[in-house]
């Protein structure tokens, strides 16, 4: 299929990139690389494709908003960056369609399937149909500082096997002068970040999901039992409860942890990446590698995490769908599929000049081998992962969440703070009966 | 010409400014419209301008109806009383602004403007804004653009009023020589009877949207139709006092008044108001017969003349119907040299022949046909 | 002055405001009506509801009004406007008004070009200078007072939002009061000052009964602005835990974060319903003004120019 | 003696309206002073310090594909929408001041309640089907017209008060002299008031300047962004923003305006001249 | 008792509004300060109440320096042209006002509110607000507030000129009235000389900052000292002539004129200016030897009289220094019926014995010791 009768089709591609800002190297890399080199293929097998690159830079509520839009009046560009969590909520919405119901056969022919675990995979499945390639994922760890470590007598490789250890590795660097001894992030202000490094997977370690069997999690044990890590935490001095309301707090705490004030942080492999890298990072640690530590999350206790598990995680990330309004879904689907093939993965890593997990197997396996920490992640993470659930009343729930956590910091008790947050999701999501547990 | 019929003009709020008003005004004459404030005058110049529209009559210049015609295509200039000089414009570009409207070129326009303001002695302002110059000199401008159109009719609203005293002598004279130069009909809006008396060929006095007198200013002055024109037109008011017909003579003020032929028909007992100029009043130390006797209680100088304002107690007798009961006042023009001391007892003898009778608020003429019944 | 000065008539006039109307009319209107349309519905920007939204009637209004969080984001707003704008922009604007009413030179052009700089510098960057002015640890204002770890933003939230927004649209308040005493004749302050009036008497007497009109369109103006004032988000992000999360914020997380639009559009509606009591209470003062303030007409237009 | 009481006095009020000018012009300053001083900081932080002078963060940000392009895609959009605020208000205000419309101040305080709706988030779903349907997704028109919409009942309200506030003598008189009424307009009228036009011209622009939301919606294509669209992209992924780049660009992005405004004040007088009344 | 030593006032500009004046204003007495636009009279009366501070010099009120005083202080009351009514307080409230500020009970305010009120015959309207209130009327309740705190001094600047030309004739009497009654000392600003002659005791002329003259109004009227104050004094302007002395006599605008007794020590040739009021120069219709001959261009109502505009050729001679090249311009007040027709040709014989001579813009007097120099 194409477009105009002389053959000439133009795709467009949109993401929350763009050169010079925000994820400025994948945005590079759309146009230097993927642009270029699909062109060309696409002229070498006798096609006169064009491609544009619609670039963003903002938020992602404000990035989702207005792809929201754009297909809602059944516009928009043709391959689109979405967060997979965004997936459920848009194909609810009838903006989006399973790929072979937009491209047809060609999708299940796809030669990266195989590449990509069946973890990954489900970022892009909404209701057991594929809607969209994953683009790659993370996993969240707790991040220690060794110095402070060895100066409070802990550890060098710690590997905490319980909350409680967590707490006893707190107190032991409470006594350590203008250190904070723990951030897990709470509140509001850190937005969703409370929730991904904080709230859920710590509910997983203390064995429920937020969402399953078509129930939302209400204020259960479970619910009460973080919420009572918290308390240890925020009431007992290990952490500082004023970071967690500050509206760039996130960002303070990442600069806090490279001046060696935090001792330990639950964060996700982008700070590795990102925010504490030696060269490029925000908040940069030149000697990273030796100081910064890194631990799986512990359930409450071993085997009291979802599925049994003794420790846990939680993964997000990004994932491309066709838009099924497009005009050209043929070579929309050439276009995506191309920039899932393995070389233009690591071509997108190599331009980056940094490396990340990306959701093809293959291409991790070559480009993670330089990276221990990434490499961890890849290995040991991602096999103990959960995905959040797709949904549209889910910003809703974390944000109760949230909430819950934020009375806990701010004095009130777990039951109080629970009972709060299961009145709220209740509402949320419509009736006592979409809600589990009490 | 200028012909108004049966001119009515009521604002929405019920306010009737004019009142079925007829006028004609012949062609280059300077008449003037006088009133107190809130008469009307205003009112009327707008209309004929097409500022306002009628609510009935006609309003015809040269002897075409103009009624429903927009005030552009009047053919007449105005000057308000405020000049409303543009203030971002430079005086040439004021002056020149009807000719830009209508379309002369802008070397000719501004030619004509510099040739205009020349008359005027304005040729070295011409480069200046309108906040820039005096109150003279923007209403110099303010004719200058009225003139430098050629209109049929100046209708000028008060243009002297905002002067300074001694530039309004100044202007005053200055227009007029300017009017007779130019021969353009002209309507001349003023609340001030000398500036009315001074420049107008024909005087028109205006009172609650009605017209009271027109007539030229020596037949306004010497003869005032009615007791509110006398007491609005003269440089002092005229003293106007109740009297009554008494014994074959008036009985005004406590003085025993001969009967002026014109009141000869009047019964006894009748009502009158007796009006004597103060410039017709004569002053002597001495009891006198036919004079108000009172004691002085003002004393105004006029630079050749004062003006001598006398208290005169009320009669012995009963008073005469409307006077006040703390008695009248009375006053006169002195000239230079015979004013009296405050506070003296003097008499005040008004001269018969310049004295005026009204009845029913109406002059007594020679034939006193209305008064007679 | 007459109906008609300018000789447009009814269709002239018509003419010139059409174009106005007719802009206002697509882009206005039409989308206003449209917002409190949505109100009525369960309408998301994704998900279910926004394949198949429904009306739910009122319900929008009747939830938002029981929810505790929307009467405490009103509650807030009102705080905002009442501080930042009633008091904070229109007492300092008329404060600077008047003390610089009949200065000229260098330094009231500096002062009000300071004030006015922050009226026109754009929001998000005005937004960033007040985080780094009161940040806990690296914040100017701390340096200055030498108070560090002060947490202005996460202590006194609104409090220090009323303060910047006062600093923020002062200039707007002062340059219509710098107007408005302009309109004050001098002689009636002179009048009251031969009198013996004192500073305060004055004000009290004289400029204020004048300048009622002015004060409260001013008012009307900087209460609507304010109530509507995005920047706060920018700031502090309606935290910490909602202790500045004025209704524009409120309405921001309701229809973009949780995506409620069909909230978001009632919630509106109510912003709305409470300008509309403010602009009435203002209204009912104006005509109350109205009453008594025809302001005397001299006999005659004094103007007699001097040379 | 009083006289010298009185000289005391009158020093200490002196004393008073410095003190009171002194805290003024601090209070409003202040602020600025990081604005000042990071764009030139090589390491620039939140704190306000004497800065390691560098001019590459300007360098840094000419290197940005769009940071400069956007202040122009600012000075269109904004200068587009101050244009048609201010000659739309202007003919409006012109005629809502001389023609006696029943109810058109009830009209007027409506929609400028309504605007308070549009110019909020919710009506975003409108504002943008609106725009789709007009063809106005992805244009400098559409952000011009849609912002117009939300600026033009203030500033009508506004500008009427200043129409209202010039004597109608002007206009009588050039209509006696033929004027139409659209010479008196262009003539008399927009001249007259001429420092309120140039007062709500710089307050349209200010406004539009600012905007962010509606301006990412309607854009498409980062070529048209305007500037502060394109502050929001220098943060990272993880939402932290790159102060370098920031402060760079902040100061860039806010000298138009600035610049606008010293303009305007010297050149045509920026103030309520005869002010807003009612 | 006012006394000013040695005023002056400097606006921030540099414009010098009062110049090193020197000024003693008797208890009781109704002072006028006269002077055109813009030479300082607002200026000095502000000066004087406190309002202005002076550059330099001194005032003082009652024998006590108050130069350092703040208005409050200095128990005067001012009328300002405008009247400065608060328009959002009825006329009680108005005039109650200062007694308000003094802190007087408001019963007793109020009382004696009413009390001067029912004074100026304000009796009814006391519960009227300003704008709903004649100017006439406005201009009473203005005088009332300033009656009703009983201050030492009166200070009035210009408060008849918003008044039409009729009020303002009622008005100066009733306020010369007024003052006689109250006997205290006042201070009225004006720049119509007609109301500083009829009102005040003594006049000062003003120019440039400066006092020209002080004096009663016979004085200033008869024997102005310059030519700026006989141009200023008078109804109608002076006739100021330049002429110069030739063969002893005068040669002014083609008539040979008796060399005055005063300018008896001038030399041959000298440059004088003769001055001679309208009201003393004669018209006649034939030659008269010591008249000007001239050709009527303007005529001028003044009710009683005309005002008759010469316009006299120049000289067949030599012009006299200074006469502008198209002749000069001669004005003579006729009474009555004894008009001449515009363009008939007259001769105007000026009144030798009224007659001023003027000789470096100084009046020459019986002693002219300056002249003779
Ligand atoms: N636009 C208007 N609407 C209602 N009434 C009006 C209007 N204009 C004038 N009037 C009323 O009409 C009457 C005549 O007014 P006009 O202005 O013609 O008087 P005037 O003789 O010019 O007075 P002045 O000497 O004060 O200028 C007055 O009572 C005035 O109040
Ligand atoms: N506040 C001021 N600043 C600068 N110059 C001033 C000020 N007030 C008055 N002047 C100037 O001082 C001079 C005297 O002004 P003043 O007002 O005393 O004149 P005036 O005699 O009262 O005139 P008028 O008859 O026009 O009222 C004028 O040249 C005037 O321009
Ligand atoms: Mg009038
Ligand atoms: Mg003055």
């Amino acid at each position: 299929e194409e477009g105009s009768g002389d053959g000439a089709v133009t795709l467009t591609i949109t993401a929350n990139a763009i050169s010079g800002g925000k994820n400025s190297a994948t945005a590079d890399w759309i146009k230097n690389w993927v642009i270029p080199r699909f062109e060309e293929t696409q002229k070498a097998a006798g096609r006169n494709v064009h491609v544009l690159f619609q670039p963003n830079g903002v938020d992602d509520e404000q990035y989702k908003t207005k792809v929201a839009l754009d297909l809602k009046s059944r516009g928009g560009a043709d391959v689109i960056d979405l967060d997979g969590i965004w997936i459920g909520e848009f194909a609810q919405a009838g903006y989006l369609k399973p790929l072979t119901e937009v491209a047809g056969a060609a999708v299940d022919a796809w030669e990266g399937w195989e590449q990509i675990p069946q973890a990954v995979q489900g970022l892009g499945v909404f209701e057991g149909k594929k809607y969209a390639l994953p683009v790659g994922t993370d996993g969240r760890v707790l991040y220690y500082n060794k110095d402070l470590f060895r100066r409070a007598g802990l550890p060098q490789d710690w590997q905490p096997e319980s909350w409680r250890e967590i707490l006893d590795a707190g107190t032991a660097l409470k006594r350590l002068p203008g250190v904070t001894p723990i951030q897990i992030n709470a509140g509001t202000a850190m937005g969703e970040a409370t929730t991904m490094q904080g709230a859920l997977p710590l509910l997983a370690g203390a064995g429920a999901e937020v969402y399953s069997g078509g129930r939302w999690l209400g204020g259960s044990q479970a619910v009460r039992d973080v919420l009572g890590f918290y308390r240890q935490i925020y009431g007992g001095g290990l952490g500082d409860p004023r970071l967690q309301q500050e509206a760039k707090g996130r960002d303070k705490s990442f600069a806090e942890f490279a001046e060696g004030k935090i001792g330990i942080l639950a964060e996700g492999d982008y700070f590795w990446r990102s925010v504490i890298a030696p060269e490029a990072g925000v908040a940069p640690m030149k000697d990273r590698d030796a100081k910064v530590g890194y631990a799986l999350i512990p359930a409450r206790e071993p085997g009291a995490g979802i599925r049994g598990q003794d420790f846990v995680s939680m993964s997000g990330g990004s994932a491309r769908v066709l838009n099924p309004f497009s005009g050209n879904p043929g070579p929309a689907w050439e276009l995506l599929s191309f920039m899932h093939s393995a070389e233009a993965t690591e071509a997108e890593l190599t331009m980056a000049g940094e490396a990340r997990i990306t959701a093809r197997a293959d291409v991790n396996d070559k480009m993670l081998a330089g990276d221990p920490m990434l490499s961890f992640v890849s290995e040991k993470v991602l096999p103990l992962t959960a995905y959040r659930p797709p949904l549209a009343v889910y910003p809703q729930v974390s944000a109760a969440l949230q909430e819950a956590t934020a009375d806990v910091v701010a004095g009130r008790t777990p039951e109080e703070a629970a009972a709060a947050y299961q009145e709220k999701v209740i509402r949320i999501a419509g009736g006592p009966d979409k809600v589990a547990g009490q | 010409m200028i012909s108004l019929h049966g001119l009515t003009k009521e604002f929405p709020g019920g306010v009737r400014a004019i009142d079925a008003l007829d006028l004609e005004i012949a062609d280059g004459e300077f008449f003037a419209l006088l009133g107190p404030s809130g008469c009307g005058k205003t009112t009327l110049l707008r209309t004929i301008a097409g500022l306002e529209t009628p609510t009935r009559g006609r309003v015809a210049i040269g002897g075409v109806d103009v009624t429903a015609t927009p005030p552009g295509r009047r053919d007449v200039a105005m000057v308000f009383q405020d000049y409303a000089l543009f203030p971002h414009m430079d005086v040439t570009d004021n002056i020149a602004y009807p000719l830009r409207i209508r379309k002369v070129p802008r070397a000719e326009r501004r030619a004509r403007a510099a040739e205009t303001a020349a008359r005027l002695s304005l040729a070295e302002l011409l480069a200046r804004r309108p906040g820039q110059l005096s109150g003279g000199q923007q209403q110099r401008v303010a004719l200058a653009r009225a003139i430098a159109c050629h209109p049929r009719a100046f209708l000028f609203d008060e243009p002297l009023s905002n002067l300074d005293a001694r530039l309004r002598l100044e202007a005053r004279t200055f227009l007029k020589r300017l009017q007779r130069d130019l021969a353009v009909t002209t309507v001349f809006v003023t609340h001030d009877q000398g500036e009315a008396l001074a420049l107008a060929d024909r005087v028109a006095v205006m009172s609650g949207g009605r017209i009271m007198q027109v007539g030229t200013p020596a037949e306004v002055f010497q003869r005032p139709a009615s007791t509110f024109v006398a007491s609005f037109i003269g440089s002092t008011p005229m003293n106007l006092l109740p009297g009554e017909v008494r014994g074959g003579g008036l009985r005004v003020a406590g003085a025993r008044l001969p009967l002026p032929q014109e009141a000869a028909g009047l019964p006894e007992g009748a009502g009158v108001v007796y009006g004597v100029r103060p410039e017709y009043v004569d002053l002597s130390p001495a009891p006198r017969p036919g004079a108000f006797a009172g004691r002085v209680a003002v004393l105004e100088n006029l630079g050749t003349a004062h003006l001598v304002t006398l208290e005169v107690p009320a009669e012995d007798g009963e008073p005469p119907a409307g006077s006040e009961p703390g008695g009248a006042t009375v006053q006169a023009v002195v000239p230079e040299g015979g004013e009296p001391a405050l506070g003296e007892a003097v008499w005040a003898a008004p001269r018969h022949e310049r004295a005026l009778v009204y009845h029913d608020d109406v002059l007594l003429t020679r034939a006193p046909d209305r008064a007679a019944r | 002055m007459t109906s008609d000065p300018s000789g447009l008539g009814r269709g002239g006039a018509a003419a010139l405001v059409l174009p106005a109307l007719v802009l206002i009319g697509v882009f206005l209107v039409f989308p206003a009506l449209w917002t409190i349309y949505l109100g009525l519905t369960d309408y998301r920007l994704t998900g279910l509801a926004a394949a198949d939204p429904q009306v739910v009637g009122p319900a929008n209004y009747l939830d938002a009004l029981g929810d505790e969080r929307f009467l405490g984001s009103t509650w807030l707003s009102v705080q905002y406007v009442l501080g930042s704008a009633v008091i904070g922009q229109a007492c300092l604007g008329f404060a600077i008004a008047w003390l610089v009413r009949d200065r000229r030179g260098p330094l009231r052009r500096v002062v009000e070009g300071v004030v006015l700089l922050s009226w026109i510098l754009p929001g998000s960057v005005v937004a960033y200078l007040w985080i780094a002015l009161l940040d806990r640890d690296g914040g100017t204002l701390n340096a200055l007072l030498n108070t560090p770890g002060a947490a202005w933003l996460l202590d006194h939230p609104m409090l220090s939002l009323v303060v910047f927004n006062t600093w923020r649209g002062t200039a707007f308040s002062m340059m219509l009061y710098a107007a408005a005493l302009e309109s004050v004749p001098p002689s009636h302050l002179e009048t009251a000052r031969l009198a013996g009036a004192s500073a305060f008497q004055q004000l009290r007497d004289v400029v204020l009964p004048r300048i009622r009109g002015h004060v409260l369109t001013n008012l009307l103006l900087i209460s609507l602005w304010t109530f509507n004032d995005f920047t706060p988000f920018l700031i502090t992000a309606g935290g910490p835990e909602g202790a500045s999360e004025t209704l524009p914020v409120y309405v921001y997380i309701v229809a973009l974060r949780d995506g409620e639009l069909g909230v978001g559009a009632a919630v509106s509606f109510l912003i709305l319903a409470v300008n509309l009591v403010f602009a009435l209470v203002y209204l009912r003062l104006l005509r109350a003004r109205g009453r008594d303030a025809d302001v005397p007409a001299p006999a005659r237009a004094a103007t007699r120019t001097a040379a | 003696m009083s006289g010298g009481r009185a000289h005391a006095g009158h020093m200490v009020r002196r004393i008073g309206v410095f003190a009171f000018f002194s805290v003024v012009l601090a209070f409003f300053s202040l602020p600025m002073l990081w604005l000042a001083t990071a764009p030139f900081d090589a390491n620039p932080s939140i704190t306000v310090s004497v800065p390691e002078f560098t001019l590459a963060n300007f360098r840094a940000i000419l290197d940005n594909p769009y940071a400069l392009g956007s202040l122009g895609n600012s000075v269109l959009q904004a200068g587009g929408a101050a244009l048609v605020v201010v000659t739309l208000a202007a003919t409006a205000a012109y005629a809502l001041s001389r023609v006696r419309v029943p109810g058109r101040d009830a009209l007027l305080y409506v929609l400028l309640l309504l605007s308070s709706i549009v110019t909020g988030t919710a009506a975003m779903v409108p504002i943008f089907e609106l725009a789709t349907r007009l063809n106005l997704i992805d244009t400098h028109l559409g952000v011009i017209l849609t912002v117009s919409g939300g600026l033009l009942p203030a500033a009508i309200f506004i500008l009427k008060d200043f129409m209202d506030a010039t004597p109608t003598s002007y206009e009588e008189s050039a209509r006696v002299f033929g004027a139409g009424p659209v010479q008196i307009l262009l003539h008399v009228a927009v001249p007259l008031v001429r420092p309120g036009l140039a007062t709500i011209a710089v307050w349209a622009v200010a406004n539009v300047w600012g905007g962010f939301l509606l301006q990412f919606i309607l854009i498409r294509d980062p070529q048209r962004a305007p500037g502060s669209v394109v502050l929001y992209t220098l943060y990272t992924e993880g939402g932290q923003p790159d102060l370098s780049l920031l402060s760079a660009f902040s100061l860039l992005y806010s000298l138009p305006v600035v610049l606008m405004y010293l303009f305007v004040s010297t050149r045509y007088g920026f103030r309520f001249h005869g002010g807003i009344k009612r």
